[in-house]
């Protein structure tokens, strides 16, 4: 699942890559489709070529592709993401362990970043994802369902990044000019989290 | 969009293989450029980079008297950690390796991961943030680098030709950004060669404020008016933020499709507005340097000299952007 | 059209102003630009000029080994003779000025008046007419004077310095501009600030070969094409007409608003070809230098080395424009 | 009449200098309209400033003025021909004494530029002009209807070399793609001519 969670992924960036790109050109430099599109197919290549043994092995390999690959903001915070939950992510995987390992994951994001949630950055898509997935675990809800609540609620969080006023990033050079524009990278979470619902289990 | 390449994706590579015929004082491997008599043992190596698109920063301020080496990003966007590992490792020459870094937070990033990564070598870093166009507060990622960047490694790069340690280059880097400050206004957007279409639409009657070297749009956006307004909202903006007084070193800056014969109508302006103020236009510098692909328009960038810094200014420099 | 500038009519006055501002070792006065430490007695003098618009050319290259004095006319329109006599005059060091002049009826016949009228001045004239984009027949009015320009000013001043006499210093003009060839493609129009709109039209699909540097229209028009063909179109044209072969002195010159990288990525394709003709890039130079105002787009200049000319592009040049 | 003949050509010139720098952008450079338009006001500022004291004089000091500000190929070229007509006018000035000078100055510039009818100059509207000046004073017609004639050949013969090819000047270096484009010294050949026919006696 793992790895089919990165292809998906790639596809789907892939497909979406000129409207992350429009996105990134509204309140920032234009290039966040491109340079998650050039990381993804380099994160296909690498687990194509280097096939991986494990979960552990697959978050690692992708986020350390991605750092290697992407570079601008976007590259070392998802890079960190994944390497993050490859560091705790225990196995066997249960529905809670990668909900927990996604959290750090999280952690480890606003913290390189500086951000919190509001900030209107790729984090109010992910915060709400893993909220989403701790929820799911909690009330024990089926995987496909979990997932399928994070990419609902990762989707919501980045269209609540319209209204908000940018205060990381490129977007905060703008000011009150960056409301009412969707973040790129909160965007492009909500892909990634709607690749984790399509290959749910 | 027409623009002289062969394709988008191949773009940074292209100019690359273009820099290294052209320029047979570079070498060029792995994505990093290096002069070709380096490293220098004993000398603080200098690296910068970030995206491409700012040509000829950085990789054309590769050379004696500047830097070491410069790691090309994909345009507009910053380069990754292996490349400033790999130039870091490669410009050491046992004295330390200082990184110049433009305050955007994917620099930012990138350089730190690179810094912690090359363990073996000591790394100081220095951030340029010169763009009194954004606010420096908790709302915003701080200033960004932009015109600056080119004093700063002209600066300290003639300091570390001296010999002096890595605190001492990293000090006079640093005192070079809190000495200078820069504002930018566009004519007309920058267009990207994956986007294939303007980052912002500017209708023929407007012009940007304070836009950023990416193609980041500004904070307003006012009518067209004359060179000489252009150039006092631009020094207004820097004078408000840092007195303009005693002896300055301005660059009035061309965005890479703003023809010279335009900034030296704009550099007669500021000029002026400097003379107004009761300042000196000590040393100056008009030209296309820290570009943002083709955008038209200028940005001006303002740096109060001492002794020390006009020395190092004026101290020899042979890149193939910047010589004399 | 946006420009930077105050009023269409005070452009040039404006933009000399700035140069002055921008370089103390120049010395502007009645349209005229004239080294600072000006003039050597027993050294030939070199006088050039032209229209403006086509910065750094000609006023940008005054300066120890390149001109002594420049005569920048109206955007695009030759000087008059009262400046090219002043300047003659003024130059003077008593062995003779030499006449820069690029082969256009208007720049022939206002030099030509002036050479008449400054009688107390010996001077001799080298015309460049380099473009192999226009026939040299009885039909034109002869190839026009584009890159070549500068490779003619550098080599003939830095002769100059050695002190030799006059006759030596336009034959070694004369003899570069033989030696060389250029071809010109716009991927856009320039606009002049008088006419306010693109002197051609040049829909986003097409590109214009063998454009001139006013904005004159070209030969052809063919659909826009990846780099690696445009340069190829380009240096066949020149091949065609003076075969590559040897040591090459090749410039790519941007028309004015093109962008350094984009010039490197036609660097590299240029000189692919070189290489594919047995021949080799032995000096070169990319970069904005001849242009056309706001013009998009390229030139590529070859010039044939021989030692002499070599030796003589090296040697030291020191003025805005060109420095080494 | 001479200093007014000055007067009127530059105000038709100032009218017309954007259709002139235009039909200059199609085949040339774009600066024909505003070099002129320079150049007769600087004529305009020297017959004032040092007012002339005979017709000779006018033209001496018109060709002075246009040579000493106007520039580029035109400038030159004009100014050659009111040089050419002051060095040769006899006085007291005749109608057959004017043509007969006329005619010089147009040599003159066929020289200076080597141009010849057919290769599309202002020559193709000043030899028509001149040719038309002599008829008239073979014919024996009036001063007014011999400046009308003229300034009607200076019009047809600026229009006929619309499907010239350009064999002088910038025009020439585009060849073929010369034809079909009035040329913009013919043009404003005419407006001088269509000037001396409104101010002639
Ligand atoms: N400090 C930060 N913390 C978290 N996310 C950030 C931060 N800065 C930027 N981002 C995210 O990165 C995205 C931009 O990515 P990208 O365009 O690839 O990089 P760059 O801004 O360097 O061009 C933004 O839309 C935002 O979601
Ligand atoms: N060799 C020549 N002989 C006669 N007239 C010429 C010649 N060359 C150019 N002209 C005239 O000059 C006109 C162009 O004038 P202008 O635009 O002011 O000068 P330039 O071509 O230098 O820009 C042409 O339209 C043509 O009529
Ligand atoms: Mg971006
Ligand atoms: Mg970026
Ligand atoms: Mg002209
Ligand atoms: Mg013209």
């Amino acid at each position: 699942m793992f790895v089919a969670w990165f292809e998906e992924a790639a596809r789907l960036v892939h497909r979406d890559r000129e409207r992350l790109t429009r996105l990134d050109a509204a309140i920032g430099d234009a290039d966040h489709g491109t340079n998650l599109d050039r990381g993804l197919t380099e994160v296909h290549k690498a687990l194509t070529e280097w096939p991986p043994e494990s979960p552990v092995q697959v978050l690692t390999s992708a986020g350390t592709a991605l750092i290697r690959r992407v570079g601008g903001a976007s590259g070392p915070l998802y890079g960190s993401v994944f390497r993050q939950m490859g560091k705790v992510l225990e196995s066997p995987v249960t529905l809670a362990g990668f909900s927990a390992a996604f959290e750090e994951g999280v952690v480890a994001v606003e913290r390189l970043g500086k951000a919190a949630p509001g900030d209107k950055t790729m984090v109010d898509a992910l915060a709400p994802a893993s909220r989403a997935l701790a929820l799911a675990v909690r009330d024990g809800v089926g995987v496909r369902e979990a997932f399928e609540q994070a990419a609902r609620a990762a989707a919501e969080g980045a269209e609540a990044t319209i209204p908000m006023q940018a205060r990381k990033g490129r977007a905060s050079y703008l000011g009150e000019r960056s409301i009412g524009h969707e973040d790129p990278g909160a965007a492009s979470a909500a892909l990634f989290m709607a690749a984790l619902a399509t290959v749910a289990p | 969009m027409k623009k002289l390449l062969n394709t988008a994706d191949s773009m940074v590579e292209d100019a690359l293989k273009g820099m290294a015929a052209a320029h047979p004082t570079l070498r060029i491997r792995d994505r990093v450029v290096y002069r070709a008599d380096g490293p220098r043992q004993g000398k603080v190596g200098l690296v910068s980079g970030g995206g491409s698109g700012h040509e000829p920063l950085h990789a054309g301020f590769v050379g004696y008297g500047m830097l070491d080496a410069a790691c090309p990003g994909e345009i507009f966007t910053s380069p990754v950690p292996d490349q400033i590992i790999e130039a870091t490792r490669a410009v050491d020459g046992g004295a330390g390796v200082l990184h110049i870094v433009k305050n955007y937070t994917g620099d930012v990033l990138n350089f730190e991961m690179a810094a912690e990564l090359a363990e073996d070598v000591e790394v100081a870093s220095a951030l340029v943030d010169d763009d009194v166009a954004v606010q420096d507060s908790l709302y915003t990622a701080g200033r960004r680098g932009t015109g600056a960047t080119l004093f700063v490694e002209k600066i300290a790069g003639a300091l570390a030709e001296e010999g002096v340690p890595l605190a001492d280059v990293a000090d006079v880097a640093r005192a070079v950004d809190e000495r200078s400050r820069s504002f930018g206004i566009a004519l007309t957007s920058c267009t990207t060669p994956h986007a294939g279409k303007p980052t912002f639409a500017l209708p023929e009657t407007d012009v940007e404020l304070g836009i950023g070297i990416h193609g980041e749009p500004g904070r307003a956006r006012v009518p067209m008016a004359p060179a000489r307004e252009l150039a006092a909202t631009a020094m207004d903006a820097v004078h408000g933020d840092l007195p303009l007084q005693g002896d300055l070193l301005v660059m009035v800056n061309g965005m890479g499709g703003t023809p010279l014969m335009e900034l030296y109508v704009v550099f007669a302006e500021v000029a002026a507005y400097v003379k107004g103020k009761g300042a000196r236009v000590s040393r100056s510098l008009v030209g296309n340097y820290v570009t943002s692909l083709d955008m038209q328009g200028f940005s001006v960038t303002v740096c109060r000299l001492d002794d020390t810094l006009t020395r190092l200014w004026d101290a020899p420099v042979d890149t193939p952007g910047l010589r004399w």
